[in-house]
């Protein structure tokens, strides 16, 4: 990805307006309304980034094309948790742009090129959304959930407004955090991470940090088993029985593995993986493998 | 003994508001992962809500810990309530038949889901020439009306038509059918989903050198599913590894770079 | 059905030995910590050694444990051990009874031995004094000398006065307020106290960065305390991770420098 | 062993006295002795190392000043566990003094300096009370004493007096071998110390040890738990209930983070943590929250 | 109720074709770690193949997870079963009876193997001198035939004799024994054997800074011993904290040739 | 041990023939045929290995010196398992025997010195023993038993047939995938183990992993337990009991570790050990301690 390194220094249109707090929480909850409504399968979630972004690329860049170029740099994939990813990476785009925005109205050769904006975003998306999708939507939704059943089971509405209520005030508000904190972390990392290692060392906890919490979510979530049992001079035998006392868990960790790396070799062709996993998981079921 | 068209409409509309994410934004995340809001509305609108909600919570306990990472789920619990509830109140079904409709109606709502994404896939090209004419309206249109309007194409009508008609076919065909080979391969096929996201989101993290930290938390829980170790325990758990890898990686460097500097002394 | 003067007097003597910790000096370790010793003097001085040693050692189980990282203690064992052994012998109750009496009374204890830390905040002043002097036989009576009568002026009127005059005050009261809200109080803080201790060990071993090692050992212990692993083994654990830490680290730096050499040598 | 080089050229006040294995001893039982017996909160037990050194640096340092010195060093704030910390502190700090006053004599530059002193005693102080109290007092201790209840439930004064008896024995004798060994260790390592990372890497592999048996101390040894409880629509949530359910262990590591992070802000102010966490988890016990 | 002469060959021959390791090579690794084989031989050889089979299933279940790391076995199952069997089929044993035979025959087998092992260490001189000529056949000869030989020169005679003469005195023997100090020393020692190997194997690997990975491993198995993890388990994880630390290690080398560069460059 | 450079450049006598795939395939096999056959205690199964390679080393040495320093080189002390370590190594030694010969054959400098073959075996052959051991004859093997058993209980044949062709099919075929792995991995290896750290790198991670999985079979595999009991006053105590609640598994490790220091102290005198070894444990036995 580091192939281009754009120094273009462009004539200067007008100076950047400054970004305010007010304008990184209007951000946080345009990024918090539009979310998943524009999910596609190419860019998944980019779109809604672009649109939280909007009202402040507009202060930014009064120059049309660099206006332009910027609202097309957050229409690459994209893809994050809403709360940790979404917060995090609002408040850290506005603030890498608004530096840039500032470097190139001051015709400076620019820190903040291209390749920099999208390897951050890159380099934290997929992390935080390992950790943001365990803590919040695995963990945190389901107390608030678990702490209403009772309710509901007794009838009573309260065991539905509960959760959604509170978790909904919950996200916004950490999300809204997130997105200050990373505003301010933003500025400093923006020169931090040309040289610095520190940013570097950051990215790369979160990122084995990331991984940890799929492996986790992969353990619990995906569940593949052999059905598979054959019975010779009348002793029963099943295959998932026999795959236990090898390698419990073997199943669902050769599937995620089978999507990844066709996902290696391919590319992100979601739709396809979705298909393709079906059909094959059909079959297996349908002759009594799974 | 069958929904009324208003009431049809009024459940459909739900539905159609939370699946194409509008109802009040990233909030739809608990009425799409989990039944209850659902099935409240559907209570409401069919005039009993209290049993409505004690089907809703029996639906609820089999979809605990659903959720979409990388955008995968394994079942739509949304959809299922928004079909069983109704089955169940009108057929007098206690809460436990309700699940035996609820669980293959959720896995195929989690391919209607899908195919909104797919759908969604043709919109972005609109975004795309907006962006270019910094048509910020054509943005707005392109990024958050045209694919609710999508959703609401794909949604009203199915479960209109689901709703309207369905619910005595399906209530017949559940009890006929469950325990069939159809609904085997159903529920392998939404056990096996999840992968998809987990697998994206392991890509877009991108650290290939990483993926051992993947299998250690993937094979730690396996060793330690009987001591039900809590999500937020193996989180700090990882974030203490993360932190301590980079920590001895940065002393490490910082040894060498002072050996290195006292052994440049010594010449 | 009371303690007799000599007798009260004789117990508070071995308890201010003990709390003073001069007698046998670090030997008190074990006194201290632990009621055994203290309930078997209880005995002697009281004239029915078996049955005391049968009290105390019920109060052991509950004090099975218990010792004092950093210089905080949940309770004073051997000041419990020393009232309700009394207490039992002439109150004439079963031992897990006499446990209900020693529960209280160490949370108690506890406070009175942090009392004796504090006055000895000032016995250091003279200590600095002395040094500066150079005078070793000052040096002696402050390091030594002042500090054990501190602990007597403490202990012995103390206890004396509890044994003499307390006793049936003290069973009655336990009688009739065991399970009420101050005992909760004085459970909850003794459960606390604890904490204090190994938050200056932590502090005082002042590695910040290495924190991340507390907290991985911390949440091992909560995610296996089914498994029940004892203290030495988890202290060789901590030991070869820190090995592994320390020697990746330096074969880092070593590879660093091979690495470094040998790229230096191509040029 | 290693002999000693004795190149006296007594021009100054006094030549240092050799150390013997015997001076070891007795400072080693000094040490023993002394230990707790001048506990303070803001001294802790320096006092009783400086008691227990006090004969060596006698013989050490001739002139008056320097030994003044001497004291003075060793009354600075001192923490640790009486056998492994105690024993091994004594050895190295009479090892150290040992070179230092050599070096004093001949008129040398030091390189035994006062912080390298000071800060070989703070860096192994912690971690080695953190190893000791777990193994002494929290096993090998309970040890003893696991042997001998039965006794003590018959009735049998031995029950008592045998763990008495064997730990004070165990103790003063590892602590003797920690002493000792300590002493020849401290004699090479005062000039690994200055330049070489041999010690550096000791020190760190202790402290890690030393931390970690902390955290294993803290997760069975602080007790909180919320008692919390109420009632819904007839149903009943029990607070610690719904906190296990997310993280178990989570209020003993508040209270212990609480105090750490109060004495980093506000330096090692026991009395005051003491009291102040005591009014807290009262209050807290009080109105039924813990 | 004896071993038929011929019957007593056989099953001898058999044995030393399987400890002298000449039947299909590497396949005799199973022929030798397990009794099965055997057993079958054994019960063709005597006529009753079935309960033979039976005898041999049970006798192999003590014998679950048994080899030979780094060339030492507690035990030698198949010679067990090659007594075992015979004096269970001719005497009418139950299944779990034979069992009792087995244990002490095949521990003292494995003597008999060691015994092999001390007695080709005089070939290999040979093999030595013929390396030195480049006589290939004589490397042969050396190196695959007189082992051989000494093989069968070891156990023909031994299980032909056994076999037999020997059946009814360890039938009897085993019967009043079973139980005593002899039978306790034999399975003590057979327990602690196989230490050999795995100490040997460990000093081969000749790594000892990376001693604490063999250390970490025993003590987790020893605290995971009620979690039931398997071996496969335990390889995958061993893969993993090996891959990370030499990972970590080359990652900070790069890391400090990073910042070296870079900060050669400042100057 | 790579202090001798033998750069000694000898007269050709005839070019070295190529090695096939079919040679490599021979070589296995004949490895795996000979395997344990000359096992003994001062080479273990190096002869096994030499006769292996035989066909190829009279391939590529036409020089009748060159063939007798090949012959020793492959006669010096060797262990290892048959499939994973036996397959690898005749791959690698085939691979590192053709470059050597062929340097040798046009008087290059030798990079292939007979430092570098017996190193690389000696740093493989430990570790993957360890892997080996516990994949193949602690997992695999017991699989295809614990899949046959059933069939023996019920007196049929198949139950002991069925384990044994599996395994040997099984192993004669990794082991052959091994060998052409290791052949192909040997060639670049050949040239990166002189300079690169690629290669340290993996002989490092393959010492970790076997180290670790001896440490797995140490604790499945030594059983040493105490039979120790004693009564006082009326109680009875079992010194395996206490041992337990200190450290359980401390005397199997005892053991282990005692062997191996024997080893390390006296070198690896087997035959010695294991009589020893049977004495003290037999002793210990008859008198009640073990
Ligand atoms: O996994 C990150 C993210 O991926 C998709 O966008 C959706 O499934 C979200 O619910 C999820 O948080
Ligand atoms: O924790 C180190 C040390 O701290 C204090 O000095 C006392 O509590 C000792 O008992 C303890 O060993
Ligand atoms: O441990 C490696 C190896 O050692 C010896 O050669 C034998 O015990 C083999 O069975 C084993 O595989």
């Amino acid at each position: 990805m580091d192939k281009e390194i754009s120094t273009q220094k462009p004539v200067a249109k007008g100076a950047p307006e400054k970004v305010t707090n007010r304008d990184i929480f209007r951000a946080w909850i345009r990024f918090y309304f539009a979310d998943e409504i524009p999910h596609s399968f190419d860019r998944y979630i980019a779109p809604a980034l672009m649109w939280a972004l909007m009202p402040i690329l507009r202060k930014l860049y009064k120059d049309e094309d660099q206006l332009k170029a910027a609202y097309k740099r957050h229409l690459l994939f994209f893809n994050t948790q809403i709360s940790w990813g979404g917060g995090v990476l609002t408040g850290i785009m506005a603030s890498l742009e608004q530096t840039r925005a500032q470097e190139t109205y001051e015709n400076k050769e620019l820190t903040i090129t291209d390749d920099l904006i999208y390897n951050t975003k890159a380099g934290l998306m997929g992390a935080l959304a390992g950790i943001g999708d365990s803590i919040d939507s695995g963990t945190v939704q389901y107390i608030f959930i678990a702490i209403a059943l009772p309710w509901a089971q007794q009838g009573s509405a309260i065991g539905a407004i509960f959760p959604f209520v509170a978790f909904s005030v919950y996200q916004v508000l950490i999300g809204w955090y997130f997105a200050r904190t990373g505003f301010k972390l933003g500025r400093k990392a923006a020169t931090d991470i040309v040289g610095g290692s520190q940013m570097q060392g950051i990215i790369e906890g979160l990122s084995i940090l990331g991984l940890f919490m799929m492996g986790i979510l992969a353990a619990n979530y995906v569940k593949v088993t052999s059905s598979l049992q054959w019975t010779l001079s009348g002793k029963k035998f099943e295959l998932q029985e026999i795959l236990n006392t090898v390698l419990p868990g073997l199943l669902p960790l050769v599937v995620v593995g089978g999507v990844y790396f066709y996902f290696v070799k391919r590319g992100l062709k979601v739709t396809r993986a979705l298909i393709g996993l079906t059909v094959i998981l059909g079959v297996l079921a349908a002759i009594g493998i799974l | 003994m069958t929904v009324q068209t208003w009431q049809a409409f009024v459940i459909a509309l739900w539905v159609a508001l939370v699946e194409s994410r509008v109802l009040f934004g990233g909030a739809t995340t608990t009425l799409r992962f989990t039944p209850m809001m659902t099935g409240m509305v559907a209570g409401l609108v069919l005039g009993n809500l209290s049993k409505a909600m004690m089907i809703v919570a029996a639906i609820q306990l089999i979809y605990m810990g659903v959720f979409s990472p990388g955008g995968q789920m394994p079942s739509e619990p949304a959809i299922a309530a928004a079909v069983a509830v109704p089955v169940a109140l009108l057929g007098g079904l206690k809460p436990a038949a309700a699940v035996a409709v609820a669980v293959p109606v959720g896995l195929l709502g989690a391919y209607l889901y899908q195919f909104r994404l797919f759908l969604n896939t043709f919109v972005v090209h609109l975004t795309d020439k907006y962006a270019e004419k910094l048509n910020d309206r054509g943005l707005t249109l392109s990024i958050i009306w045209i694919p609710v309007l999508v959703g609401f194409a794909l949604f009203l009508p199915f479960m209109f038509v689901t709703l309207k008609f369905g619910v005595p076919v399906i209530s017949a065909f559940v009890k006929s059918n469950s325990g069939t080979l159809i609904f085997h391969i159903l529920t392998v096929i939404g056990g096996g989903l999840a992968s998809i996201g987990i697998a994206l989101t392991v890509y877009v993290i991108g650290k290939k050198n990483y993926i051992p930290f993947f299998l250690l938390a993937y094979f730690m829980t396996v060793m330690f599913t009987k001591l039900n170790i809590t999500m937020v325990t193996y989180a700090i758990i990882g974030s203490i590894l993360a932190f301590i890898y980079v920590l001895g990686k940065n002393e490490a460097a910082k040894l060498a770079a002072k050996n290195n500097n006292s052994s440049d002394d010594e010449f």
